[in-house]
């Protein structure tokens, strides 16, 4: 029965994978955190079972009747703090910066459905629980849930966050170890959430060149939206309206715009998806309410990705965090030619010079 | 311990001139915060009508509830029950009033894209 | 010290019966059933705050569409029923005044004064709920909203309404029973300057609901500076 | 310590008592002293903790092999009833309603808590919502886990959960009259010469309880309420489709939530100082301190709730905020932990059973409170949150803190509460057992949380196998260590030898009274002239 154990014993790895540059920092904090847990553990147990054997009841020895100490009350207040404090200013600062991807994070797209992972790449090619990216580039997701919360973790990456219904969700990491890594959802969505599982293949850039290059076939993200635009009867108001009822939608992309409640709001992926989603909810200023028809219920969040790359592709200049985004003139580098200039980049997770 | 015997023996019974001018007031104040809200001033309209409710209801709390002549441990559990709702308000609140702000342009963050917001 | 018991005493011998047996004077017994009262309603301030809370969120992200209810919300009808709140607040008081004076007569008349206000309130309320119901305003069944662009948002404000009135309405309904009890024992003369607790106490309860009242009015209203 | 007119020790057994003062099952359900109620929920929270441990062992049974063995759905739902029925039917109960029903009016010199009726009411709510929950289970059940997150269960779940949320609801409100009553009582009840600085900190620390429940119960009412509204008429309120936010739902349900958990475990800590205490002889250590961290803990609990939201895209700077405070809530705990530890200094400390549950409390308290600072420490928490690592971490506080400390108390107030002594060599072994199974089933947890297994899985990748494997040997372990006391215990109603008023020679009023004790407590209230814990020498005490 024991011996039966043994092979499922020596598989088991004890000690997690580290496949991001996020990953060894926070190791660093979660040792730390451990060790004063596994040192604070020691000493109080040690010193039950010293206290414990040492004042042991005898026969006829009576207890020595102590009030207390407030030096010592003290002591053992504030010392743990400071530690504590230490766990907290180490474990915040991660995080913060944690916050923002670099500015040259290669983009890809993540719906969250029950109970799949949706994944689309700016050069228009998608797979389904299967993530790839190139190893030592910072790569962002922007995740949307067509229904419950998910959440995207990949343990070796040390990355984890929720994909709420509704909005936009983010998270990012720059993968520095090539290989095969789980891909979990952690948010509990439904009968088959522990299927909701899959794979992220982290690859040397030129792997990942042909791998990229293999994709495809069916045009950019971008393409693939203005296909969606015509389909979807949204060129009949925005490209060929003349009676001026529906904003233009050329160059919006990233600029402010101006609500009929006096509001400006910056039109953002957000923007652009509840725009889509839920029309109404914002007007822009000098239009009218209820023209344009709701597409909640007809377009899926995958679409709505694609869309928001066309418009996205409408504008002049994407900045250099959207250039996923792709632009018709001049056309997307393709991911395989990302990817292998990236290869040429001296190092890994540095800017790549456009 | 003779506040106990002495809170049973000597009862605070309001005057009923007391009890009518509060009515009195509580009227003119619902009057009041009804009218204002005619009034187009902006942000202020929800400041006013919230001053006018707190002072209605402290007024009824004072003088018809009898606060003013209860223990200090009474006083303690009704400001302690104000001061938790106030918590659950404002901590979530706070939550909803930053969460855009990581995702704006900011200075110090070299991303003027600002990415996704929420 | 306030908080400690009093042994018993000759002071003690003559309370009355009414003085439950774990009890060592009636004064200890109506401290602690003022505070159990108080604690009561500070559950309630936070049963209640569950539902502010969602209110100032949702408020402060959907302003606008929570703005445009106010031209469906019935403002003479809120503000009538704040009134009649008001006075059923003044009349409970004096029940419970006549009760400490042992006015037995006054007593029983502010009680059912008090029930009429009350009852009043509910019967207005429910001309409001039928309006809304008529107007397809009540979330969930049939909703319908003009603006347009603010259907959405101004029916997470009009589950907030029938939410909140609605819970308010039903303390109100527990608090006809309980006053419909307190007019019975007051009639069989219960109730004297030796032993009021109980209207006391549900004075305290009525009181707190017209508080409630007092802010649900403004918040759910007037939200909206009306035109 | 304190000075009564009556009551010699050698009459008490077989005088009336108020087990046997009445007769027939009327005299039990429609009691209302307190003690009575006391043991009505003994009865039936053990009865659900035997319901909710049974469930843990099928899934963990499940968890043997990593395709799983039962269907995914019934997996879910094992699990969404585990949580619920531990939670709110077993362990926010657990010590209040129980032992602390039975000894805080006892404890500050009372006749009786002070709305006895209240009392019973809050039991039958309490029995009413658990049949309300056994009917989801029995009709097959509750898929969402404890926390009932929306959208899933107010739109997609189509499992029973308006009957367990309304179960749950109507259990809060037995929790609010319990929570209630101990916070008047306390304030109202208490003896001439009962001071707050005299008060035993068992009585504190479930004052402080009582706070949270007052304050924090309301508002899961509240939330599970509209939840409701939401799932029947699809209102909107936390509907993201039209504009509902799924995470308002969280903060309202962490509100309650997270001060929740402290509800389940400042009784057990009030326990811990009493047997500490009588089974050192000595006054617990830095008395002032002790009590003063209950009251710190029950405040700062309800500024904390957003650590359970790290992930979900609250904003950073709240969360930040919220992983501060953490740590400043878990200062008052390392308070309690090092006083218990020093009070044993130079006492006199015997290894009687409920003092080895106290071992085992704070032993294990202290590794899942240290494990809860890697949870509250930002970056590490976005690595583990929702894995085994959080399972890991409350169980540890909440087995191998609240139930150590039930188990360590029961033991303790037994001669108490029944007049009989169990038997001393079975409780030891079977206390030895419950720390060993413990350990097995829920030290893998934290590796496999740390190697980034997902909790609420059915099924999982095949390397974690091991530690799977282990973790269920652990349950059965585990399991068998809580069956023996069940037997034991029962046996020891009839055959076990009878306690005199005061076995452990103990401090504290409750022991000056006859065991079991008669049905007002006290002939006459008493007058307390000293401090709490005032041991003197041995042999003077022991009766
Ligand atoms: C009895 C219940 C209980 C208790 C007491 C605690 C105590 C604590 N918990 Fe725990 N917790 C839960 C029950 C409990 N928890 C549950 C049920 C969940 C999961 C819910 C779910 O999602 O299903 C959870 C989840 C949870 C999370 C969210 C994890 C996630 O989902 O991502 C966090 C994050 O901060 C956390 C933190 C803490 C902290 C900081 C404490 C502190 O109070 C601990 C304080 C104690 C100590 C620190 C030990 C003693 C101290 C010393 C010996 C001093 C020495 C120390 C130093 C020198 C540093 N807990
Ligand atoms: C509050 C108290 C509490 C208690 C006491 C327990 C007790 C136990 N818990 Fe539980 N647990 C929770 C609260 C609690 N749990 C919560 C809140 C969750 C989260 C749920 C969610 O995700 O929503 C959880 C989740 C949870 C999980 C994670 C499930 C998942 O995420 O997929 C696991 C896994 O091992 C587990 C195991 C156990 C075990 C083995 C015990 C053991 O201690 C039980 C021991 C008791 C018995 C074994 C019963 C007595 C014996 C018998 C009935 C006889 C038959 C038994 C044998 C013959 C062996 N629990
Ligand atoms: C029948 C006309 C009509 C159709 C079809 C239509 N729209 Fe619109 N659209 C409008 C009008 C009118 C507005 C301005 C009012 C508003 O903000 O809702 C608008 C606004 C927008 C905006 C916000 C523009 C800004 O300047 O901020 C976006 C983005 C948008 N539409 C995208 C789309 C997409 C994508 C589709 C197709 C899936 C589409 N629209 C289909 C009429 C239309
Ligand atoms: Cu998706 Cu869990
Ligand atoms: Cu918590």
């Amino acid at each position: 029965m024991l011996a039966s154990l043994l092979p499922i014993v020596a598989a088991a790895s004890l000690i997690a994978d580290q496949a991001s540059e996020q990953a060894g920092p926070v190791d660093a904090l979660f040792w730390f955190i451990t060790g004063v847990s596994a040192i604070m553990t020691v000493v109080i147990f040690a010193s039950i079972c010293f206290f414990a054997y040492k004042y042991r009841r005898r026969t006829a020895v009576h207890a020595t009747q102590i009030e207390g100490s407030n030096k010592l009350e003290l002591t053992w207040s504030i010392l743990p703090f400071l530690v504590m404090l230490v766990m907290f200013g180490w474990g915040a600062d991660l995080f913060y910066k944690a916050q923002n991807p670099p500015t040259n994070a290669m983009e890809v797209f993540v719906t969250g459905k029950q109970w799949m992972w949706k994944v689309q790449y700016p050069d228009g090619s998608r797979e389904i629980d299967a993530l790839h990216v190139p190893v030592g580039t910072p790569v962002k997701l922007t995740m949307a849930s067509e229904d419950v919360i998910h959440s995207f973790s990949v343990p070796a990456f040390r990355i984890r966050h929720d994909v709420i219904p509704g909005h936009y969700d983010s998270v990012w990491f720059t993968p520095n170890k090539p290989g095969k890594y789980h891909l979990f959802c952690t948010e509990y969505c439904g009968n088959q959430h522990a299927g909701m599982t899959g794979w992220v293949y982290v690859m040397e850039p030129r792997e990942y060149a042909n791998w990229a290059s293999g994709g495809g076939g069916q045009g950019t993200l971008a393409e693939q939206g203005q296909a969606l635009f015509q389909q979807f009867g949204c060129a009949t108001c925005h490209l060929l309206d003349q009676q001026g009822r529906c904003p233009i939608l050329r160059g919006i992309y990233n600029k402010p715009v101006q609500l009929d409640d006096g509001r400006t709001v910056i039109a953002d992926d957000a923007y652009l998806r509840e725009s889509i989603l839920d029309p109404n909810a914002k007007i822009v200023a000098g239009f009218q309410p209820d023209v344009m028809p709701h597409f909640k219920g007809q377009v899926t969040e995958e679409n709505v990705i694609q869309l928001i790359a066309y418009i996205k592709s409408l504008s002049p200049s994407t900045p250099a965090s959207q250039q996923g985004g792709g632009q018709p003139t001049p056309p997307t580098p393709s991911r395989a030619a990302r990817a292998a200039s990236q290869a040429n980049a001296a190092k890994p997770g540095q800017a790549v010079p456009r | 311990m003779s506040a106990h015997t002495h809170a049973h023996l000597h009862v605070h019974i309001p005057k009923v001139r007391t009890l009518v001018l509060v009515w009195l007031a509580l009227i003119c104040l619902t009057g009041m915060t009804t009218a204002v809200s005619y009034l187009e001033l902006g942000w202020m309209n929800i400041v006013i009508a919230l001053l006018i409710a707190v002072s209605k209801a402290s007024m009824v709390a004072w003088i018809f509830m009898g606060v003013r002549h209860t223990t200090s441990l009474t006083k303690l559990f009704v400001v302690a029950g104000l001061v938790w709702l106030g918590i659950m308000i404002l901590i979530t609140a706070s939550d909803y009033n930053t969460r855009n702000w990581t995702y704006q342009p900011m200075p110090w963050a070299n991303n003027p894209a600002g990415g996704l917001s929420k | 010290m306030a908080d400690t018991v009093v042994p018993a005493g000759p002071e003690t011998a003559v309370e009355d019966i009414r003085l439950k047996h774990h009890f060592a004077t009636s004064a200890q017994q109506m401290d602690a059933d003022t505070l159990g009262m108080w604690t009561f309603l500070i559950t309630e301030v936070l049963f209640f705050g569950g539902m502010f809370t969602a209110y100032v969120m949702y408020r402060n992200m959907y302003l606008g569409a929570f703005a445009s209810t106010s031209q469906y919300m019935n403002v003479v009808l809120g503000g009538t029923n704040t009134a009649v709140l008001i006075c059923s607040s003044l009349t409970m008081a004096l029940a419970v005044r006549a009760a400490q004076l042992s006015n037995r007569r006054h007593q029983i008349l502010f009680l059912i004064l008090t029930m009429i206000f009350g009852t009043a309130f509910l019967v207005i309320k429910g001309f409001e709920y039928h309006a809304k119901w008529v107007e397809h305003l009540v979330p969930g069944f049939g909703f319908q909203y003009e603006p347009a662009q603010y259907a959405h948002h101004a029916q997470i404000l009009f589950f907030l309404y029938f939410a909140m009135t609605g819970m308010h309405a039903l303390h109100m309904v527990v608090g006809l029973g309980l006053l419909t009890y307190l007019v019975v024992q007051a009639y069989r003369r219960v109730f004297s300057a030796n032993y009021f607790v109980p209207v006391e106490m549900i004075g305290l309860y009525w009181h707190f609901v017209d508080i409630v009242w007092i802010f649900l009015f403004p918040l759910l209203y007037l939200i909206g500076h009306r035109r | 310590m304190a000075t009564l007119t009556h009551g010699a020790p050698e009459i008490a057994a077989s005088e009336v008592n108020y087990l046997n003062v009445e007769h027939g099952w009327k005299s039990w359900l429609f009691t209302t002293d307190h003690k009575r109620i006391a043991v009505l929920y003994i009865v039936s929270i053990t009865l659900m903790f035997f319901v909710g441990g049974f469930m843990a062992v099928l899934f963990r049974i499940n968890l043997l092999e990593p395709e799983g063995i039962f269907a995914a759905e019934t997996y879910n739902r094992l699990f969404s009833m585990h949580g619920i029925i531990m939670v709110f039917f077993f362990l926010v109960p657990s010590i209040p309603a129980t032992l602390a029903n039975f000894l805080i009016p006892i404890m500050v010199g009372a006749k009786d808590l002070a709305f006895p009726r209240i009392n019973l009411l809050s039991w039958y709510l309490y029995v009413i919502g658990a049949f309300l929950t056994m009917y989801a289970v029995i009709r097959g059940g509750v898929d969402t886990g404890w926390t009932f997150y929306t959208p899933y269960s107010s739109t997609y779940s189509n499992s029973y959960v308006l009957a367990a949320a309304f179960g749950v609801f109507v259990a809060g409100f037995s929790s609010i009259l319990t929570g209630l009553n101990f916070i008047v009582t306390v304030h109202k009840m208490r003896a001439p010469g009962m001071s707050w600085s005299r008060l035993p900190l068992f009585v504190w620390s479930n004052y402080a309880t009582g706070l949270i429940q007052v304050l924090g119960t309301p508002v899961l009412a509240i939330t599970l309420l509209l939840l409701a509204f939401e799932r029947i008429a699809h209102v909107g309120i936390f509907d993201p489709n039209i504009g509902g936010d799924p995470i308002l739902f969280q903060h309202l349900f962490w509100f309650y939530s997270h001060p929740a958990v402290y509800i389940m475990i400042l009784p057990g800590m009030g326990v811990i100082s009493e047997i500490v205490s009588c089974f050192s002889r000595k006054r617990v250590f830095g008395y002032n301190f002790v009590a003063f961290s209950s009251m710190a803990i029950a405040v700062l609990s309800f500024v904390v709730w957003g650590h359970h939201l790290f992930v979900t895209g609250q904003s950073v700077y709240t969360a930040i905020a919220f992983s501060f405070l953490s740590m400043v809530v878990a200062v008052p705990s390392a308070i309690k932990v090092f006083n218990w530890t020093a009070t044993m200094y130079k006492g006199s400390v015997s290894f009687d059973t409920p003092m080895l549950y106290a071992f085992g409390f704070i032993g294990l308290f202290t590794i899942g409170g240290l494990t809860g600072l890697h949870l509250a420490s930002l970056s590490t928490d976005v690595a583990m949150h929702g894995t085994y690592f959080v399972v890991a971490h409350f169980h540890y506080v909440m087995v191998g803190g609240m139930v150590m400390a039930f188990m360590g108390g029961l033991h303790f107030w037994w001669p108490k509460i029944t007049g009989r002594m169990y038997p001393e060599a079975w409780s030891k072994f079977a206390a030895l057992i419950v720390f060993i199974g413990f350990n097995l089933t829920f030290f893998p947890q934290f590796i496999l949380g740390y190697l980034g297994m997902p909790r609420r899985y059915h099924a999982y990748p095949p390397e974690f196998q091991a530690l799977n494997v282990l973790s269920t040997a652990g349950a059965s372990i585990l399991g068998i260590g809580y069956v023996i006391p069940m037997i034991y215990l029962i046996w020891s109603l009839k055959n076990g030898p009878k306690a005199g008023p005061n076995p452990w020679g103990a401090a504290g009023l409750e022991w000056q009274i006859p065991s079991p004790p008669t049905t007002f407590n006290f002939d006459e209230t008493p007058i307390v002239t000293e401090e709490a814990y005032n041991y003197g020498p041995l042999e003077e005490v022991i009766g």
